[in-house]
Formats: C-alpha cells, sequence, structure tokens
C-alpha cells in the first residue's frame, strides 16, 4: 500500500513515479497494490497507521512524510515500511522495518549541465529553481558543477543565469523568467521547479519555434532541420520525470529521478526477510536511481562525442572516481580538470 | 364627501380607496385623493399620516394593497415609476433622489438619455436642461457635479427632472422643509409659473401658512385617512391644524423666566474644515452660560454640523479656543469631553447615535460602557446594565418597553427617544443638540421640547442647532444666525422677525438689516 | 551588475515591458470586470474563484474538442455561469456579498478539483493543450524596439485594448454606463426614474464573470498552454487591488495592472540580471506584495468607492 | 433597509443546520451522477469520522487547528474586520514558536510552553496588526493588504527553512523545538496523537466568547464593526479598535500556528499551514461568528476533512468536501433562501417569520 503526499496522484513527480513502480511491481511480482491520497499533512499518520493495518509493506512518499513514517514504523514492527525519498532527521534512528531510499539528484543534474554546456552555443545557460529547499538546491548544483566541468575540460567559459520562482505552482512566472533568461543570452534553460517548470518548458517551445520560424505544433523533422540550418535553437531541460514529451524537440533532456525504481526494489526486497535492508539507501547514478532521459526527441541534435564524453564521465560516477558535490562547499572544491578522456 | 363617478374626467389624479398595509402599520386606509387639473392641490397631515406612502404609491414605488388610480380620468395600472413616468406624472421626494457624483445634466437625463447612435448625447441634454431652465427660472449650473451645489439648487434639479420627462403632474414632497424663506419664496413663484403653463401640482408640506399661500385645495391626512377636504377659500390654519391632529393644538412652548447662571462654554475664534479640507466654520465665536440656549440657526451647509462635530471632539478643530469651565478644552477627544460631562444628541441620530444591531439596554449606556457601575476592571455589569436601561425606558416611555429588543427594531421615534433619554440623563453640564425634533411628530415634539427646557431649569447650558426657525426662535434665549461659517449676528427670540432671520440664514449681517428695516412683524405675530 | 545598472538595463530592454504587458494581461481583464461590478453596486471578491473555473474550463474544453476557440467561448461563459450565481443571491436575496463570494471561490476550487480526474485523467495539472496562435504583424516587427514587444504577441493583447476602450466608453459615454453608474451611487434615485435596477446589477456581474473568466482563459490558452490546480495563484485578488488603485476606472485599473506587472517584471529582470546569491534571488519574489501593500497603503485613501457597492438594494 | 429579522431563536441554529444539509443532498446528487452510492459514500466517511479511536484522534487533530483559524476569522468579522490573513499570521505564528522552542533546552515546561505559545501569538498579532495599522492610518482595505502578508509570510517561511533554521539535507525543516516546549499529548492511539492543543482551543474559543459578550472590549470591538460612526461619537476609538481586532484576531492564528507546531510536527517545514488560515474563513462563516458555534462548526469541518479520507477508499475524489463547504457558505450568505424554506416547512407550527 502507498501513501501520498500532499501533492497527490498526478503530480508527475514522485507520487506517479512511485505508483509507477508499484504497478511494475504488481505485474512481475504478482502483488496487490492500493494507494491513499493525504490531502494534507495531519493526514500522514492516520492514513499510514490505516495502510499499515490493512497491509504488508506500507510506501511513503516525499520528504514531508519523514517524521510522520518514523512514528508510525515502530507502532507496526511485523509491517515493513519503505520511504521514498525520505532521510532521517539528525540523530534519528532508523527503525528496523524502515527502509528509505533517497537520491543523489545531483549526480543526474551533472550529466544535464554538462549536457547543456556542450550544446550551448551563446556562453550562457539559465537555471529557474522552485522554492530554494535543499533538494532543489542539489538538483542546481549538480547542474553548475556539470557546467564547471564542461568549463574545465574544454576551456570554455560558460555562465549560468539564475533565478528563483519562490513557488512550485507558478508556471506563468516560470515562463517569464526563462524568457527573460533567454533575452539575456541563454539558449538551454534548466528548470527544477515542479509545476512551475512546465512555464519554462513552454517558453522553450515558444521562444525556440520562433527563433527556428516554424509553427508552433511543427513536426519534429521539420525542427530538426530548421536546428541544423540555423545552427542553434533554444532548450529546456526538465526535471525528475522524463518531460521530453511536454514538448517534443524543444525539451533537451530530463535529469530524472528513478522513484518507480526505488519503489520497485524496495517492494522486492520486502518480500523476504533477509534481503530487506533497513535503514537509509542512497540511490545514485550506479544503482540506476538517478539518470538522464532517453533523450527520445532530442538525440539527434547532440554530436555523438558529446555522448561518449557522458558516458565515459558517468563511468566514474558509478566507480566513485568522480563525486558530484551535494554542498556549497563541496561545490567550491569539486575540481576535474585531471579526468582524461581516453579518446 | 363622495362624487359621483361621472366626474372622474376633470381630475387629473384621482386616487380611489387606496389601502396600503406594510407588515406592521395599515399606512393607508381607504384614502380618496383628488386633485384638479392645473391646480396647486396641497395634501398635509401629522407625521407618519401617509402622505408619503400615498404619492409613493401614485408614483408606483409602493404597490397599493387595494384600490384604483385613476390618472387623467384613465384608469391606470402603475407597476414602476417607469408607468408613472409614462403617464405623466413626476416626483420630488422628500429624500433627494439624487447621485451625488454625477453633473446636473447627467441626473436629469437619467434613465431616459437622448443618444446618438449607441453614445449619450450630453450635447443635447445640457441644451434642453437649459431651455427648461430658462422657461422656468430653475437656474442650475448644468456641468456641476450634484455634491458640490447647494440643497437649493438640488431642488431645482429634482423638478427639473420632472419636467424633463414631460411631467404634466408634479408631486412634490416637502419641497420647503429645507429651504430658507427666501428659497421658499423662489419655489412659489416657480410652482405658480407651472400652474399657468397648465400643470398639476401635489404639495405636501407641514408649515401650514405656506398652504394656505400656495395651494387651491387641501386634503387632510391623520393616521392614513383622509380626514378632510377643503378649498383653501373655506379654511384657515387653526382649522386645518385641527384637521390634522384631531384636537387643539398648542403650537407654542410654555418657557419660564429664567436668568441664566455663570458662563459656562467659550467659543473664541473657532476654524473648522469639513471632509474635503475646506475652512467650513471661519471664525466663531459666542458663550452660553448655565441654565441657557443658545439657538443656532441657519440653512444646512452653512457650517453648523462641523462645529458640532468639533465642539463634540468628532472633528479637529484647526484654530482657535474651546473653554469649559475656563479649562482649554480644543484639543480634548470624544470621551474626555464626555468625561467633562458634555453630551451630545447628533442630527443623524440612526447613523451617529445608536447601534442598531444593539439591544437597548447596551444603547443606553454607550459612552459610559466603560464607566462604573456599567463595567467593573473591564468587565460589563449587566444587572446594573438592565436596571439603568429599565429606569429609562420607564421614564422615557420608550415602546416597547423592552430592554433587551435591539435597538434597530423600534419605531423611529422610540430610537429617538433611547438616544434622547441617555444623552439627556447622563447629567450633562452642556449638552449639544441637534435637530432635535427631525422627523418626530407633534406628539414627541411636545415631549422633548419639554425636555430641553428641563434641562435650562436644571442649569445646563444647551446649545441647539436646528433647521426649523419655529423651533430655535421659541425655545432659545439668544440665536445666533450662521451664514459660510461665519456667524451673521446675534438677536434675542422676542426681538426679531421670521424674516430678518432669513435675511440673515442667506448671508445679510444684522446690523445692515436693521438698517433698511422700517416696518417688522414679530415673530408669533402670525399665530 | 549593480543595483541601479541592473534597475536601468531592465528599464530599457523592451523584454521588460513585454514581460510588464504579459503579466498584466490577467489582471488588466478580471479588473476591468470587478470595476463592471462594482460600479453597479455589487462587490465581487470572488474574481479569484472566476479566474480558475475560466482556466480551468477552457483548458478542458479544449482538450476534448481540440478547438481552441471554443475552449475560450466556454471559459468565458463558465465565469458568467459562476458570476450569475453570485448575482442571483445577492441581488435577489440580498445575500452578504463577501460571503458569497467567498463560498464562490471555493466551490470554484472544489469544482475543479473534482473534475481534473474525470477530464484529464490526472490530479494536479492538466496536458499541454493548443494555445491560441501568436499574432504576428511584420509591419511592426521591423521597428526598432516596439517591434520586439508588440511585433509578435498573444492575440489577447489586442482583445484586451479593445476591452478597455470598449469598457471606458459603455462606461463613460452610453446611456447604460450611466445608469450603471448611478445604479452604483444611488439605486434608489435610479429606481425612481424607472430605470431597472436589478437588471443593471446583472449585467454588471455578468460581465465581471465574462471578464474575469476571459482572464483566467488568458492563462491557458494566451500563455501557459496548460492548466494546473493552483491557477491563478492570487491574480484575482491582485486584480482586486489594481480595481480599487485604479480608482473604479477601466483605464485606471489598466494602469494599476501594468504597475503590479511592471513590479513581476522587474522581480524577473533582476533576478535574471543580478548575481546574487540564492537566497537573495528568493526574497526577490516578495518584491510585488510589498509594492501592492506600500501602494494599497498610500494611496488607498485617495480612491472612492461606488457608494452603493456591497450593499443590497430591495424596495418595500 | 429593514434587515430580515426572525422572530424564531432557533432560527441561528437551523440556517446552518439546514445548509449543511441541503449541501451534503446536493453533493449526494454529484457522487449519484458519478455513479456512485451517495449512501455507501457517506456511510464510508462516517466511519472516516467517527469509526475509529484512529479516526477520532485524526479528527480532533485537525479541529484543533481549525477552530483556532476559525475564530481568528469570526473574531475578525465581529468587529467588522475581514481577515483573510490568519493564513499568513499562521505561518508567522508557527515561525515565532518554532524560534522560541528550539531555544527552551534547559528550561523547564512550565516556563517553555507558555513562553513558546506566546511567541506564537505575538507573532501572530504583530503580522495583522501591519494590516490593522494600514486600515486605521490609510484606509487599505484589510482584505487586499491581508492577502499580500500571507504571500509575503508564505516566502518568508520558505525562506527560514531552507535558510535560518534549515536543518538536514532531504527536508526544508527547522529542528524539532526542545521536548520541555512540546505539548504532551492527550492520548496515543497507535501512532497518533490526540493532541492536548485541542483543550487550548477550547479554552480560546470561551475565552473570546467571553471577551466578546463580557467585558467593554468586546463592547466597543462589536459596537466598531456594527456602526463605527456611532462608536466614534460613544468615545470609542475606531482606530485603536481596528488595529487591537487585527491584533486579537492575529493572536489567534498564530496560536495555531504555535498549537501546530507544539503539538503536532514540532517544527516547521515550508507552506505548514496547509491553507487551514481560509478554511477559518469557512468555518467562522459556518459558526456565524459566534466562538461557541465555531466550535461546532470547525467540528463538522474537520469529521468532513476525516470523512473524506475514507470516501477515497470507494472511489469518490475528496474534493467533494470542497464543493460541499462552497455550498453551505452560499447558503449561509443567501440564508434567506434558506429561511424561506424552514418556514415553508414549518408552516403549521408558524415558528419564525420574515419581519
Ligand atoms: N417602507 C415602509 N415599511 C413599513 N412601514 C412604513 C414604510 N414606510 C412608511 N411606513 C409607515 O407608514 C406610515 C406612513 O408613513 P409616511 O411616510 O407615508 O408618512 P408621512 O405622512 O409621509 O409622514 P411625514 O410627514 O413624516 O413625511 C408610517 O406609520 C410609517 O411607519
Ligand atoms: N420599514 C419600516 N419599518 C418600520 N418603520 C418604518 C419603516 N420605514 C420607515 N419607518 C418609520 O416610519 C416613519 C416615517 O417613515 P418615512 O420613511 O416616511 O420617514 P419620514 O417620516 O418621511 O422622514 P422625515 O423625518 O424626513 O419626515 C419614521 O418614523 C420611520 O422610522
Ligand atoms: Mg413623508
Ligand atoms: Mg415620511
Amino acid at each position: 500500500i502507498m501513501v501520498t503526499d500532499t501533492g497527490g496522484l498526478g503530480d508527475k513527480s514522485f507520487n506517479d513515479g512511485t505508483w509507477n513502480g508499484l504497478l511494475r511491481a504488481e505485474d512481475e511480482l504478482k502483488v496487490d497494490i492500493e494507494y491513499i491520497i493525504s490531502k494534507e499533512q495531519t493526514d500522514y499518520i492516520t492514513n499510514l497507521t490505516t495502510a499499515a493495518k490493512n497491509g504488508d509493506v506500507i510506501l511513503g512518499v516525499g520528504f514531508l512524510m519523514a517524521d510522520a513514517l518514523f512514528n508510525v514504523a515502530p507502532q507496526f514492527p511485523d509491517k515493513k515500511f519503505i520511504g521514498i525519498d525520505i532521510s532521517p532527521s539528525e540523530g534519528q534512528t532508523v527503525p528496523n522495518n524502515l527502509a528509505l531510499y533517497t537520491f543523489k539528484e545531483q549526480d543526474g543534474t551533472f550529466l544535464a549541465g554538462y549536457i547543456a554546456a556542450a550544446m550551448n552555443k551563446t556562453g550562457k545557460l539559465g537555471y529557474v529553481g522552485g522554492i530554494r529547499i535543499p533538494p532543489v538546491m542539489r538538483l542546481e548544483l549538480g547542474f553548475r558543477a556539470g557546467i564547471k566541468a564542461y568549463n574545465q575540460l574544454h576551456g570554455t567559459n560558460i555562465e549560468l543565469i539564475s533565478g528563483y520562482a519562490g513557488a512550485f505552482d507558478a508556471p506563468a512566472k516560470g515562463k517569464q523568467m526563462a524568457m527573460a533568461q533567454y533575452e539575456q543570452g541563454a539558449d538551454i534553460v534548466f528548470h527544477a521547479a515542479g509545476g512551475t517548470g512546465n512555464g519554462v518548458i513552454d517558453a522553450s517551445k515558444e521562444k525556440g519555434s520562433q527563433f527556428l520560424n516554424v509553427k508552433a505544433d511543427a513536426s519534429l523533422t521539420t525542427i530538426i532541420d530548421e536546428y541544423f540550418k540555423a545552427g542553434r535553437g533554444y532548450f529546456s531541460i526538465g526535471v525528475d520525470s522524463d518531460q521530453d514529451y511536454l514538448a517534443p524537440g524543444y525539451v533537451l533532456a530530463s535529469a530524472m529521478k528513478r522513484v518507480d525504481n526505488a519503489a520497485f526494489e524496495g517492494i522486492k526486497s520486502a518480500r523476504s526477510a533477509r534481503r530487506f535492508q533497513s535503514g537509509e539507501t542512497i540511490l545514485s547514478l550506479a544503482d540506476g536511481g538517478v539518470s538522464l532521459s532517453p533523450m527520445k526527441y532530442t538525440k539527434g541534435f547532440v554530436p555523438n562525442k558529446v555522448f561518449a564524453e557522458l558516458s565515459y564521465l558517468e563511468k566514474l560516477i558509478a566507480e566513485g572516481t568522480l563525486v558530484i558535490p551535494g554542498t556549497d562547499e563541496a561545490f567550491g572544491t569539486f575540481d576535474v580538470s585531471s579526468v582524461q578522456f581516453p579518446f | 364627501m363622495s362624487q359621483p363617478e361621472v366626474n372622474i374626467k376633470d381630475y387629473a389624479i384621482y386616487m380611489k380607496d387606496i389601502t396600503k398595509q406594510f407588515p406592521k402599520v395599515l399606512a393607508n386606509n381607504k384614502v380618496n385623493l383628488k386633485v384638479k387639473k392645473g391646480e396647486i392641490h396641497a395634501l398635509i397631515g401629522e407625521n407618519g399620516a401617509g402622505k408619503s406612502t400615498l404619492m409613493n404609491q401614485l408614483y408606483g414605488l409602493y404597490k397599493p394593497t387595494s384600490g384604483e388610480i385613476y390618472i387623467m380620468g384613465e384608469k391606470v395600472e402603475i407597476n414602476g415609476p417607469k408607468d408613472a413616468i409614462l403617464k405623466g406624472v413626476g416626483m420630488v421626494h422628500q429624500h433627494f433622489m439624487l447621485v451625488d457624483n454625477l453633473t446636473v445634466a447627467e441626473n436629469v437625463i437619467l434613465g431616459s438619455e437622448p443618444k446618438k447612435g449607441i453614445s449619450l448625447n450630453l450635447k443635447k441634454a445640457r441644451e434642453e436642461v437649459k431651455k427648461l431652465s430658462d422657461r422656468y427660472g430653475l437656474y442650475v449650473d448644468v456641468d456641476a457635479k450634484i455634491e458640490d451645489i447647494p440643497v437649493g439648487m438640488q431642488q431645482r434639479v429634482e423638478i427639473i427632472k420632472t419636467l424633463y420627462r414631460g411631467a404634466e403632474i408634479l408631486i412634490l414632497d416637502e419641497p420647503t422643509a429645507v429651504l430658507t424663506p427666501q428659497e421658499i419664496e423662489d419655489i412659489f413663484e416657480i410652482m405658480n409659473k407651472l400652474r399657468d403653463d397648465g400643470k398639476t401640482i401635489i404639495f405636501i408640506s407641514h408649515k401650514l401658512h405656506e398652504v394656505m399661500k400656495i395651494s387651491d385645495n387641501i386634503t387632510v391626512m391623520r393616521l392614513g385617512e383622509v380626514t378632510g377636504h377643503v378649498n383653501v377659500k373655506d379654511t384657515n390654519e387653526k382649522q386645518l391644524a385641527n384637521m390634522m391632529v384631531g384636537r387643539e393644538v398648542v403650537l407654542r412652548v410654555d418657557k419660564p423666566e429664567k436668568t441664566p447662571g455663570e458662563k459656562l462654554v467659550k467659543i473664541e475664534n473657532l476654524w473648522v474644515k469639513d471632509n474635503r479640507h475646506l475652512d467650513t466654520v471661519r471664525g466663531i465665536n459666542f458663550e452660553i452660560k448655565k441654565g441657557e440656549i443658545l439657538g443656532i440657526a441657519g440653512v444646512a451647509g452653512n457650517g453648523q454640523s462641523e462645529l458640532v462635530e468639533a465642539l463634540t471632539g468628532l472633528r479637529k478643530i484647526e484654530k482657535g479656543n474651546y473653554y469649559f469651565k475656563e479649562k482649554e478644552i480644543s484639543k480634548y477627544n470624544v470621551r474626555e469631553l464626555r468625561e467633562e460631562n458634555i453630551t451630545h444628541i447628533p442630527e443623524d441620530r440612526f447613523k451617529y447615535a445608536m447601534i442598531q444591531e444593539y439591544p437597548n439596554y447596551y444603547n443606553m449606556i454607550l459612552g459610559k460602557h466603560y464607566l462604573e457601575p456599567f463595567a467593573y476592571r473591564g468587565f460589563l455589569q449587566h444587572e446594573n446594565i438592565l436596571k439603568r436601561s429599565e429606569t429609562l425606558v420607564k421614564n422615557f416611555d420608550v415602546r416597547p418597553a423592552d430592554s433587551t429588543i435591539a435597538t434597530g427594531n423600534l419605531s423611529g421615534g422610540n430610537q429617538q427617544k433611547v438616544v434622547i433619554s441617555r444623552e439627556v440623563s447622563a447629567g450633562p453640564e452642556f449638552i449639544i443638540i441637534a435637530q432635535p425634533t427631525r422627523g418626530l411628530d407633534v406628539g414627541a415634539i411636545e415631549y422633548v421640547h419639554n425636555e430641553i427646557i428641563n434641562l435650562r431649569q436644571k442649569d445646563v447650558a444647551v446649545l441647539l442647532v436646528s433647521m426649523e426657525l419655529e423651533e430655535v426662535l421659541s425655545l432659545s434665549d439668544r440665536i445666533i444666525v450662521m451664514y459660510e461659517g461665519q456667524i451673521m449676528g446675534e438677536v434675542k427670540p422676542e426681538e426679531v422677525s421670521i424674516e430678518e432671520i432669513g435675511l440673515m440664514m442667506t448671508g445679510n449681517k444684522l446690523k445692515d438689516i436693521k438698517l433698511s428695516e422700517d416696518t417688522k412683524s414679530h415673530h408669533g405675530g402670525d399665530k | 551588475m549593480s543595483w541601479i545598472e541592473a534597475i536601468f538595463t531592465a528599464l530599457i530592454s523592451p523584454l521588460f515591458y513585454k514581460l510588464t504587458i504579459l503579466s498584466a494581461l490577467p489582471l488588466i481583464f478580471a479588473s476591468i470586470g470587478g470595476v463592471f461590478t462594482e460600479k453597479t453596486g455589487v462587490t465581487n471578491i470572488a474574481l479569484e474563484g472566476i479566474m480558475k473555473l475560466g482556466a480551468f474550463t477552457s483548458t478542458a474544453f479544449t482538450f476534448l474538442t481540440g478547438n481552441v476557440w471554443i475552449g475560450l467561448l466556454m471559459g468565458i461563459i463558465s465565469g458568467a455561469i459562476l458570476a450569475y450565481l453570485h448575482a442571483y443571491v445577492s441581488i435577489e436575496w440580498g445575500a452578504d456579498q463577501i460571503v458569497s463570494a467567498t463560498a464562490l471561490i471555493i466551490l470554484a476550487q472544489g469544482i475543479v478539483g473534482f473534475l481534473m480526474v474525470p477530464v484529464f485523467n490526472q490530479e494536479g495539472q492538466s496536458d499541454f493543450v493548443s494555445k491560441i496562435p501568436l499574432v504576428r504583424i511584420p509591419a511592426i516587427q521591423k521597428i526598432p524596439f516596439i517591434g520586439e514587444i508588440f511585433g509578435e504577441i498573444t492575440i489577447f493583447f489586442y482583445i484586451a485594448i479593445v476591452v478597455i476602450i470598449a469598457s471606458w466608453y459603455l462606461l463613460y459615454k452610453t446611456p447604460l454606463g450611466l445608469r450603471m453608474r448611478a445604479v452604483g451611487e444611488n439605486p434608489k434615485a435610479a429606481d425612481t426614474l424607472g430605470v431597472n435596477v436589478k437588471g443593471i446589477r446583472y449585467f454588471g456581474v455578468l460581465m465581471s464573470g465574462l471578464l474575469a473568466g476571459l482572464g483566467g482563459v488568458y492563462i491557458v490558452l494566451g500563455d501557459l498552454g496548460q492548466f494546473q490546480e493552483h491557477m491563478p495563484a492570487g491574480k484575482g485578488f491582485i486584480a482586486l487591488a489594481a480595481m480599487i488603485l485604479g480608482n473604479w476606472n477601466p483605464i485606471g485599473a489598466m494602469w494599476a495592472s501594468l504597475l503590479f506587472g511592471a513590479a513581476e517584471a522587474m522581480n524577473i529582470q533582476l533576478q535574471t540580471l543580478l548575481e546574487l546569491p540564492s537566497e537573495a534571488k528568493a526574497l526577490l519574489n516578495l518584491l510585488p506584495f510589498i509594492l501592492t501593500l506600500i501602494v494599497v497603503g498610500g494611496f488607498v485613501g485617495k480612491t472612492r468607492a461606488p457608494a452603493a457597492s456591497g450593499k443590497s438594494y430591495e424596495k418595500e | 433597509m429593514p434587515k430580515v429579522q426572525s422572530k424564531n431563536k432557533w432560527m441561528p441554529f437551523l440556517v446552518p443546520f439546514f445548509s449543511v444539509l441541503v449541501s451534503l443532498i446536493i453533493a449526494a446528487i454529484i457522487i449519484l451522477l458519478l455513479g456512485k452510492n451517495p449512501l455507501t459514500a457517506y456511510a464510508e466517511m462516517f466511519k472516516g469520522a467517527f469509526g475509529s479511536r484512529l479516526s477520532w484522534a485524526d479528527n480532533i487533530t485537525k479541529m484543533t487547528s481549525l477552530l483556532l483559524t476559525g475564530l481568528a476569522v469570526g473574531f475578525g468579522f465581529r468587529a467588522g474586520v475581514f481577515n483573510i490573513g490568519a493564513e499568513g499570521q499562521m505561518a508567522v505564528g508557527g515561525i515565532m514558536a518554532t524560534f522560541v522552542g528550539i531555544n527552551m533546552g534547559n528550561v523547564p515546561a512550565v516556563i517553555a510552553i507558555p513562553l513558546t505559545m506566546m511567541a506564537g501569538i505575538l507573532g501572530g498579532a504583530v503580522w495583522a496588526s501591519i494590516a490593522g495599522i494600514l486600515k486605521a492610518k490609510t484606509g487599505a482595505h484589510e482584505v487586499i493588504s491581508t492577502i499580500m502578508l500571507n504571500w509575503v509570510a508564505y516566502h518568508l517561511s520558505n525562506y527560514v527553512v531552507s535558510g535560518p533554521l534549515a536543518v538536514g539535507q532531504g527536508v526544508p525543516k527547522s529542528p524539532e523545538i526542545a521536548q520541555s516546549a512540546q505539548l504532551p499529548p492527550l492520548l496515543t492511539v497507535q501512532a497518533s496523537n490526540v493532541p492536548s492543543g485541542i483543550l487550548v482551543a477550547i479554552v480560546a474559543a470561551f475565552v473570546v466568547y467571553i471577551v466578546l459578550q463580557k467585558t467593554t472590549v468586546g463592547y466597543e470591538l462589536k459596537a466598531v464593526g456594527y456602526n463605527p460612526y456611532a462608536a466614534e461619537y460613544g468615545g470609542i476609538s475606531i482606530s485603536k479598535n481596528i488595529v487591537l481586532t487585527m491584533a486579537i484576531s492575529g493572536g489567534l492564528a498564530g496560536l495555531a500556528g504555535a498549537i501546530e507546531v507544539m503539538c503536532v510536527y514540532h517544527r516547521i517545514f515550508g507552506a505548514f499551514t496547509g491553507s487551514r488560515g481560509f478554511d477559518g474563513i469557512t468555518i467562522a462563516l459556518i459558526g456565524q461568528n459566534n466562538p461557541i458555534g465555531i466550535i461546532f462548526s470547525s467540528f463538522l469541518i474537520s469529521s468532513l476533512r476525516s470523512g473524506s479520507n475514507a470516501m477515497q477508499s470507494v472511489g469518490i475524489p475528496d474534493d467533494i468536501v470542497t464543493i460541499i463547504q462552497g455550498i453551505i457558505i452560499f447558503f449561509v450568505a443567501a440564508n434567506r433562501i434558506i429561511k424561506m424554506w424552514i418556514m415553508k416547512f414549518s408552516k403549521p407550527v408558524k415558528g419564525g417569520e420574515l419581519e
């Protein structure tokens, strides 16, 4: 049984993603699944308790549910609890029937930042944040790190124009911010802003199609043709889930957080007591916890050399040779100038 | 005095057996009114006799409970003012029906606007207003906003409104109530012109000498019924008064002799601004002694309201001194003034002096609600409050005699009693009373007048502001007349005529009047 | 770049003006709607709810029919329907207009939330739908500066110009407008002259529904192409502020809306131009709200509401 | 304009009661149109609200903050002020309570608890007073200024939990307040606590009742609300009372924030008010701005809310509860329609009648 946070299903983010993981589990592991949507914060404990009474494995989604989950889990020692995108607070001990999954968001956005820098033609990139909270800041840092890496490896000096909309539900603001950043010289804008980001994506579509002088609903092939004719274009980069389809040809890529994988893995491990791992698991690039979207529509824009470099960096990250910074201090000392591409 | 149906054709208006039942009041009971074409027909009666109600039915604002209306001999069904206007009826209401922030021309054409395509044709509107005002001598400033023009002009705008709509029958509901004697003369002239032009006029007034002067026929109402119908030639004021009230009326107040005591209140060079920040009271001086009534006469809007508000702390005193018992109190706020035992009966009692939603017992302590015995350490002492209220309700005959009823649910007259009883019994040393009898009927007026005299006998200093000249004249020991924020002169009531006061009210200084005058008819001589 | 420099750079950039206009458009529609209803004496603080329903309905119909014009039409009709409820209880039943409008705000939220899944198969937000294409006028595009602002712009910009001029004309130059102003100021006086007070008030409230609905439609079909449940995120209330600041006059409301739009555009421009720590950027978002507070606190004393606004009128 | 007054003393109870009834009927029709059985839906809802000790705990947790924000808004209404800003005041109250609460480590609970609570009250009061002062001094309409202050508070609380007070990596949240500043639960049902905040809230309701009905402060505040002209004439300062009203109203909302922190979350995070400040409007209106009425209406709404969670299980979107709320308030506004219906039904009894 899954309990959503107040975003509810349809958030195109962790709740939906987790649910997809559950659906996959239903399919492959033949388990019964159910969900309860929480409407407000005070619902968490109640809904988790209800879920614990009716099910064997209970998934709580979203970092706001942390406290509730820590309270409910010890009450039901014979049930298994999974927290998606939840980490323990300072000094909290994780009950031994609770497994937490978190993500190294910065790994994914690092790749996004790198590819954005590689595709950049103007010397400037854009970033629109939602509310300035730690996960969002990590997303930003990863993106910055990607740009920094590219700058160091290619001797470029690409800058980032950043802005915060102050809300996850202000698409109009997101759009205007992206427009301003395009105007200011950015050609690719990355968003970490939830619903606000949809405005960013719409801005890339509007700006991109205007620039290429194609209709708003032009086909992908037309867009690609015009892009190569013009030699450049305008893009956005999505976040959390694969948002490429929202504006095909204008969303360069999405830095995905694979909550579905986390949920699936969680359920799978919870089926046998032996494999159940209580405590916190941080999913990274290596575990498939984060990744770049398959770039279904935009692969054609990107030179193969860039993909090659990306794969190499991915490998370094997976090996642990390259650690993407998650804090400001780490970012300051982040340095990839020693990396040598084998080609 | 029932007339055969045949005569209907001769009447501009024939209202037959009109009955109007309000939820609690039978305002008109089988009223018959016949008005001949081309006459000025007066309709008189006490407050609440049902005059306005009757006219409102003729104008379509109320629907009669039963009865028939004939206009120009034709039976009509009037479902709204629109119908009445179509039938040639125009009405000038007791309370003006003007839109303050529109211009005169806009007010006149509202509802039957001249058009040019889909637009307003304001040019044509202005021309027509000018034409009408020239024809009947109704001078108005076409482009001025209503809120900026004096009442007299507003009155004329109301008349033009009816004429503009082609009214052949004009209803004027108490048109003279707010006018100066001179303005009244003007309006009578206009009415005569209109009559000469073939229009029919229904004229409502409480002032019997006016009625005698201007009208042809008179219908008298009392308690919702017609009590008489007379030709002006066959009657006199006294008879009319008796028909109105149903008994002999004593119109004069009995004021015992009294020598005023020491000086209590002194105003020196007082300046006050109005809401638009214009100087409205401009350097006023006067004194009031203990046990003395100082009356202030003047046309509304000449600074009386602002003066009263300044003296009661509701408005800032810009300049000048205000002494009470030799103490300078011009900076005191409302509460501090009340604590000096200065109380106030404001002119708009419904708006300013009571909280309609509060029960009587709460309204009876307003202003003293925080003082012992009504409050103790911030807690209301309901027992004491109720006791006080019950006493006042009994002494002042508030009906129904129920302290717990919400004041807003009382009749207008009784609401006033709540206010008056509270202020009068709050132990004032100086009381400021504005328009004490506005909206009251004869019985209540008698009562209030007696209360004011009683205060005087108890050595209270009284400042009385009233637009009713008769009232000021009969109650005051001394009278000052205000015009445009200044005092035109101070007179003793027994030494002045209504005409003289009227001249002062329109801006003539007392000394100028005295010079140009030889004959004078003293007040009371016409009674 | 220093603050002064950044502000100056913003002010000479055509984008600043374009963003100002785009931010102001929904406010212009809704605040003029507010002018209409208040001028006739009925307050309608439910603009927020009406915009939400308008945005939702237009998205839903565009989504279902694929035709943006049907979406546009249904969006404004839905706004009018919601406003009608307010008009009905306010005009016929003397309902407390603030309470009734509060009900509508909540009702709109409930209806929209309830219908998300049935209509869009998801909660929270809709898919992207088609938008009304931008209008490109090459002649204007060629003009420097001006061309960058108006050369290619949403059709709602032109609709707004028509709405502003037409409302001003209607209110101040036609018989209907005269009657509206009279009814909002002194309904009894208007009544005694045979003016249909109720009818005029219905007209005013319905216009507010149409226009606020249009404001909601713009957000989706003119701007973002997607409906989100939180829309319009307070714009309806800011439109009320614009109406008051604009002294209940369509032209004034337009200027006030542009002022709020400019505050938002300046926030965005400054964030883009200035290199500040991210927490400072986050706080720049307070700019429009604090500006509104200052403006409302500082200027409102000089504006004057229609005297009868918010008061029910009943005869005998 | 003559007010519709009812002679029936039960009318103040009957109107909200029938409003609720009518909206439940309308909602039932909607549910029916969805192809679901409204009876099962309502039964499920009832179970969700009262079916078990757990649901009671949930219900009362929800009721606590709703009661306080309802009181905040209702108090404002009584004094003629429309405080839409309970949301922001609650947020500021929560922030202030947290600021104080986290520093109460070595302070005994008898001092820490009142201190933390006071901080919340004060925070809300000061926040609301800004709007009060603007209204009193410049005439700025409180609806606009409180809405703007809501936004400012919203951004501020996001800033606080991600900046000065931020702890931990995952969650934008403040640290927990000290143990001594936490209000102990009344009762613990599994992981759910029945917060003792409910007692504070109910006490607050009675205090508000007494202030309004029995004190000169209440006399003056109501006078200003009913008729500012008459109040001023009676020596009551309008501007002072507007600011005071806003301060008390905001203090109650701030208390809601503090209680929420002290009882439920023990910390704050962004947007923790969850629009309960706005719910306060609903609750005040249904409770007819009467503190005792508000106790009942907050219980009604919290029950609907807890019940709506349970309705999900039979496939009915919980937004139906929002719709029900909207309809209830609509009928509270158009109470004359309801009165007319009541009268029609009670003709034979001949109770109330329109005046
Ligand atoms: N709208 C109303 N509802 C109920 N009763 C009313 C209404 N208007 C007037 N009345 C009552 O009808 C009666 C007649 O009032 P009306 O206004 O016609 O008196 P009037 O003769 O015009 O008095 P005045 O000389 O004061 O103008 C009064 O008793 C009054 O209380
Ligand atoms: N709806 C009402 N219900 C009860 N009494 C009313 C109502 N309307 C008016 N009255 C009372 O009827 C009396 C006369 O009413 P009306 O409205 O005609 O005022 P008025 O007497 O014409 O005013 P004025 O003081 O200018 O002469 C007043 O005492 C008023 O309080
Ligand atoms: Mg009358
Ligand atoms: Mg009358």
